[in-house]
């Protein structure tokens, strides 16, 4: 009964920000390797991002939405991967890009953190190495799909789940 | 990027390529002669041997992407003017030179090592110090390890490899007063293989982190790391799960879920009392 | 409408209707433009620079993408607040206001047209102080202390670096400004900016063109220092992106990010707007004294409308400068801004002033 | 080229006898072109020392490459100079096939040869955005990236893949050229040199570029010689050296191109000097697919790649960033037994504090762009 209450309320207010948020998607302007160059052309005129006014690179975590983790992720980088995401408010998002992100891809050595999943909790896996910008624009827009589910009556791992707590 | 696709076209490709110059065409110009010619033995044996010939020939003069690769060996190369130039004031160091694919190789002893790059330098034009790298050999009884230096001289264009056999307790002496490039290369042979240079003015680990278990390029280094035993984001993950430090590929799975339950449990008997 | 105004006017009394009621609605009237303008010069730039740039540009949020500035502005409004733990936390909230407040307190004395005697329906604008020019210059140097201050209290070395280029520029490119605002200001002898407009009709030729070449020098050293108080490109160095990550406002999120953003437009706006006052004739329609040309005064729109409409294509036409300036020029350097400051704009405007003031005592 | 006069910043002594601030660029910056971290001492905007700390992105790509074979290593050189697959994988095949002695004929060397060139210009491409855009031009990044589209078009025609090629393998070409590639590349080719115009319409006599570029990041030839740094960034330096022409590898010593040189070692020179690389690789592709001779892409090779017992070469090839080697020995296993590359990056970033030091953060960030850095290749 509680769910109903809440969701009753709030559908409006959802509707309007979940809007907006999944029109506004500013990442960070933060390569690591490969898939950085490939996140550079999803710029380009060919592939153009900003149609999805998600042009706007902010260098600076605190004004970004959205993490694109765009590379083979180090044990020596990790930390700093971590604090980033420490730094972005809230809501935020991560997008882990190419096979290095997602799981290490082909460095299964001493030095590579074997998946950003690891160290932030990512909402999109893109696959690929490195994943073609058609396939971060796809992946951009299956956020999008999962901001619209975005609710404040619930938690995240609520909508996902689909359990309340 | 798989083998499977590594493969397969390496294996079309090879039996085609050979095929219409050496198989097909030799037959041809074989076959008339031996038909107008008929019933006679000792006719048909001298074609047989043309024929041999004719191919012995034609496998000589088929283009040497047709062969079997020739693999190089090493020849000496007391005869160079370069080595014999160096034996002139190096006497003693240079332990053997050779010469391999064309490419000079000299093993110099380790402690003569910067007095030959800056003669090199100096006297023989090699000013670019093209790359500095450390190798490791286990199976060798002493010295295990190498560190193979590559210069350039751009007046004789030509490179020159420098061999230097080290262990892991003894100091190579450093370039870095010849050339200055040499800095980050040493301290990279330092991160890989643990091998110390003398007199280099910053000695620490370049690519890896301090702290960092092992050195990652020796044969006996497992390719996932070394557990260093330190927990990674324990506010994350606790204390006994989730990524091992030093390994890269280390993962602890997080705790069994009985405890989980129990805890969970207990909060909701304390969330009902209250 | 003018039904129900005249109804207030009975009803409240004269006083009343004429200090409070009409400028608080102007006042209302005003702010919605202004940030409608402001937004949709955000959206506009995005569109140009695609367009410049071979590419599309924003077009899924809304028909073409026309509601892109919205989503952004409801985004940034509901996106947590971070104050840095160190940060001097009274004067980090208090920065972006300091950038924001004075940049939209200069709309109040600038005329979008004539005054109620001339439209015949009341002034279109909020208040015609006699010291106008002064206000404005003293008003925008206001914000450049919210830049400063804002860099500081976020206890982020690339902030403090953004403040103090920003305290450096404006030192050097306030003087060069405040020179070239006094060229318009001797050939109108007068300080108010209605003053100026009318005199600039009264004498049948823009400022622009006065005085040649005096008044195209004073209007291009006032442009030039106009783009780099508004720290826009070339002039862009206290929030320089690829030097500084985001300048001054690096450790800014959320609403107060959008502030800053809100700022740096809304100057943007108001050094066109006092460009256009200045320089180019205000509300007039160009060749304001050409009967043959009084097609352009548009007679069909009631109520000094027409003025309003020139001047907002004039204000237009210095924004796609503006934007055009960030599509094509890279940075300058911190040292070579402050060389170009000192070493040339400060001599010309000097000459600007000097020779304006010579013609006119030759003149007269 | 023109003499320009350089910039030069008297350093005065601190003013007021304050402490220098200490200043940590990177890892995550905008300009820092991945993942490279500069630990800067600073006094104002003038950075009195540099110290470059790398490594964050070491992936122990010279530990797999003793793990796998000689055919399965070509992807992972693939990933180490990211924007220059092409280069990176010939300077692998060409250490492997010196060593195993192999000859690959001549229309397997045509094709690489047009290859690495068209890589040659896309890499540049890439400089020439991430430069522009770092000295604040945002425009010429979507202009280049306009062509190198096309480029990547034809890699994808020829191999399948956009940036991490992988499509050499020793001996010779996995594939020939599919139908219509040629006529493709030379329409591309033709119309090429004009858009290099438009770039640097844009930008060389651009007085804020020439501001910018000018007189910044002097890199002296002996120095540059010292610290072993390569290619563009030697070339700028004044001295004409290159592999191409020196030791001539696959085809390039059967056509005719000129290898810019200036002589002011600073960014702006390097700049022209990558701009006149463009069109001399353009040069170089017309030639190539003039003379492409037909005939066979795959050298006779045994189906197991060994590499001789105690053995080891060393062979490089002018990569976009400079010189790009491998160092292999063999040891009559399928694996080598250790595989070194040889990184122009590591080199080219290794002399940075050389370049910046006494500048200011403006300049270290031109002096970054121009020494065109791929994290992946310093820290492999």
């Amino acid at each position: 009964m509680d769910n109903v209450e809440a969701n009753v309320l709030t559908t409006t207010y959802d509707k309007i920000f979940n809007w907006a948020r999944r029109s506004a998607i500013w990442p960070m302007q933060f390569g690591l390797a490969c898939c950085a160059i490939e996140m550079m052309a999803v710029l380009d005129p060919r592939h153009d991002m900003s149609r999805f006014g998600a042009e706007v690179f902010r260098a600076t975590p605190r004004q970004s939405d959205l993490m694109i983790v765009a590379g083979t992720v180090t044990e020596k980088m990790a930390p700093i991967v971590r604090r980033l995401w420490d730094q972005m408010p809230d809501p935020k998002w991560a997008l882990a890009m190419g096979a290095c992100a997602t799981c290490g891809g082909p460095y299964r050595t001493y030095a590579v953190t074997q998946g950003v999943d690891r160290v932030v909790p990512v909402d999109v896996y893109v696959p690929g190495c490195p994943p073609r910008p058609e396939a971060l624009l796809w992946g951009l827009m299956h956020l999008q799909r999962k901001i619209d589910r975005m609710t404040v009556a619930k938690t995240a791992s609520e909508v996902i789940t689909g359990q309340t707590s | 990027m798989s083998e499977s696709e590594n493969g397969k076209p390496d294996t079309g490709a090879t039996p085609e390529a050979p095929k219409p110059g050496t198989e097909e065409v030799e037959p041809t110009s074989a076959e008339p002669a031996s038909d107008s010619e008929e019933a006679k033995a000792a006719a048909a044996a001298r074609a047989k041997a043309e024929a041999a010939a004719k191919r012995a020939a034609a496998e000589a003069a088929k283009p040497a992407w047709e062969k079997d690769p020739v693999t190089p060996e090493w020849q000496e190369a007391d005869q160079d003017p370069l080595v014999q130039a160096l034996r002139g004031t190096h006497a003693e160091a240079l332990q053997s030179s050779r010469l391999f694919a064309g490419d000079l190789v000299v093993e110099v002893a380790r402690e003569e090592i910067r007095n030959v790059c800056r003669t090199l330098k100096e006297a023989q034009g090699f000013t670019l110090l093209v790359d500095l790298l450390g190798a490791h050999f286990p199976e060798r009884e002493e010295d295990p390890f190498e560190v193979v230096y590559i210069l350039y001289s751009l007046d004789a264009n030509r490179r020159v490899r420098l061999k230097v056999r080290t262990a892991e307790d003894v100091d190579v002496p450093s370039v870095t007063p010849v050339f200055a490039g040499a800095n980050w290369p040493e301290r990279e042979a330092y991160d890989m293989y643990g091998i110390r240079f003398e007199q280099h003015p910053d000695m620490t680990r370049i690519l890896l982190w301090e702290g960092f278990n092992g050195y990652p390029l020796r044969k006996d280094f497992p390719v996932e790391g070394i557990d260093t035993g330190a927990a990674i984001y324990p506010e994350f993950y606790g204390e006994t799960a989730g990524p091992v430090a030093g390994t890269g590929t280390g993962w602890r799975p997080p705790e069994p879920p009985a405890d989980e339950e129990s805890e969970s449990a207990s909060a909701e008997t304390a969330g009902d009392e209250a | 409408m003018p039904g129900v105004l005249t109804a207030l006017h009975d009803s409240l009394g004269a006083t009343i209707f004429y200090f409070v009621l009409s400028p608080a609605l102007k006042i209302a009237i005003l702010l919605i433009l202004v940030l409608t303008l402001i937004a949709y010069t955000t959206f506009a730039e995005r569109k140009i620079l695609g367009f410049l740039q071979v590419r599309t540009g924003p077009n899924r949020v809304g028909p073409w993408g026309v509601l892109q500035p919205l989503a952004d502005v409801a985004k940034l409004l509901v996106k947590q607040d971070i104050i840095p733990d160190r940060a001097v936390r009274w004067v980090f909230v208090i920065a972006p206001c300091l950038v924001v407040g004075p940049a939209l307190v200069i709309f109040s004395v600038i005329p979008f047209g004539p005054s109620a005697e001339l439209s015949g329906a009341f002034n279109w604008f909020i208040t015609d102080v006699n010291v106008g020019l002064l206000f404005v210059v003293a008003m925008a140097t206001v914000g450049v202390y919210g830049i400063i201050l804002g860099g500081w209290a976020s206890n982020n070395k690339f902030s403090l670096l953004g403040g103090l280029r920003s305290a450096a520029q404006m030192i050097s490119y306030e003087v060069p400004q405040g020179f070239a605002l006094v060229v318009p200001l001797l050939m109108a002898g007068t300080l108010s900016l209605t003053g100026i407009v009318d005199a600039q009709f009264d004498q049948g030729r823009w400022f622009v063109f006065g005085f040649f070449p005096f008044g195209l020098l004073a209007f291009f050293i006032y442009f030039v220092a106009g783009v780099a108080e508004s720290n826009r490109n070339p002039f862009d160095l206290p929030e320089a992106e690829s030097e500084l990550v985001a300048g001054f406002h690096t450790e800014y999120s959320g609403m107060r990010f959008a502030l800053f953003f809100l700022g740096e437009y809304a100057n943007m706006i108001v050094i066109s707007a006092v460009a256009v006052t200045l320089f180019l004739g205000g509300w007039h329609r160009p060749f304001a004294n050409v009967e043959a040309l009084s097609f352009l005064d548009l007679g069909f729109l009631p109520g000094g409308m027409s003025s309003f409409v020139w001047f907002t294509l004039k204000l237009l036409c210095f924004l796609f400068v503006y934007i055009w300036f960030r599509g094509t020029f890279p940075r300058y350097r911190f040292d070579q801004l402050m060389d170009l400051g000192w070493k040339w704009m400060i001599p010309a405007s000097l000459i600007a002033v000097s020779g304006t003031a010579l013609v006119k005592i030759l003149l007269a | 080229m023109t003499d320009h006069e350089p910039d030069s910043n008297p350093q005065p002594e601190t003013l007021f006898g304050v402490e220098e601030m200490e200043l940590n660029f990177g890892p995550q910056h905008p300009a820092t072109h991945g993942v490279l971290r500069l630990k800067l001492t600073i006094d104002g905007e003038r950075i009195n020392d540099c110290y470059p700390i790398i490594g964050y992105l070491h992936r122990g790509t010279e530990k797999l490459f003793e793990l796998h074979p000689f055919f399965q290593n070509v992807p992972h050189t693939d990933r180490m100079d990211y924007v220059a697959a092409a280069t990176n994988n010939l300077a692998y095949v060409g250490a492997v096939e010196k060593l195993l002695g192999m000859t690959v004929p001549p229309r397997a060397r045509y094709i690489r040869t047009l290859l690495s060139e068209l890589q040659r210009i896309s890499s540049h491409l890439l400089w020439l955005a991430t430069h522009a855009i770092d000295i604040g031009a945002m425009t010429p990044f979507f202009y280049t990236f306009r062509e190198r589209e096309q480029i990547l078009d034809m890699f994808e025609e020829y191999c399948g893949a956009r940036l991490t090629l992988n499509c050499m393998r020793p001996g010779g070409q996995p594939f020939d050229l599919p139908v219509g590639w040629v006529e493709k590349v030379g329409a591309f080719n033709e119309a090429f040199p004009e858009k290099v115009d438009e770039y640097e319409g844009l930008l060389t006599e651009n007085r804020i570029w020439k501001k910018r570029t000018v007189g910044i990041g002097i890199l002296p030839p002996e120095v540059a010689l010292d610290y072993g740094v390569t290619g563009p960034m030697l070339r700028g330096s004044g001295i004409q050296w290159d592999i191409r022409k020196a030791m001539p590898y696959e085809a390039y010593d059967e056509v005719d191109f000129d290898v810019p040189v200036s002589y002011n070692c600073d960014t702006y020179d390097r700049y022209l000097v990558r701009m006149e690389e463009m069109r001399q690789s353009v040069r170089i592709i017309r030639q190539c697919l003039e003379k492409l001779p037909d005939g066979p892409i795959m050298a006779k090779r045994p189906r197991v790649l060994k590499g001789p017992k105690d053995s080891d070469v060393y062979h490089s090839v002018e990569g976009p960033k400079g010189e790009i080697g491998f160092y292999i020995v063999g040891d009559g296993t399928p694996n080598p037994y250790r595989c070194r590359v040889r990184p122009p990056s590591f080199y080219n970033i290794e002399v940075l504090p050389e370049m910046v030091r006494g500048g200011l953060i403006a300049d270290l960030i031109a002096v970054i762009g121009t020494t065109d850095i791929v994290l992946g290749e310093v820290d492999r």
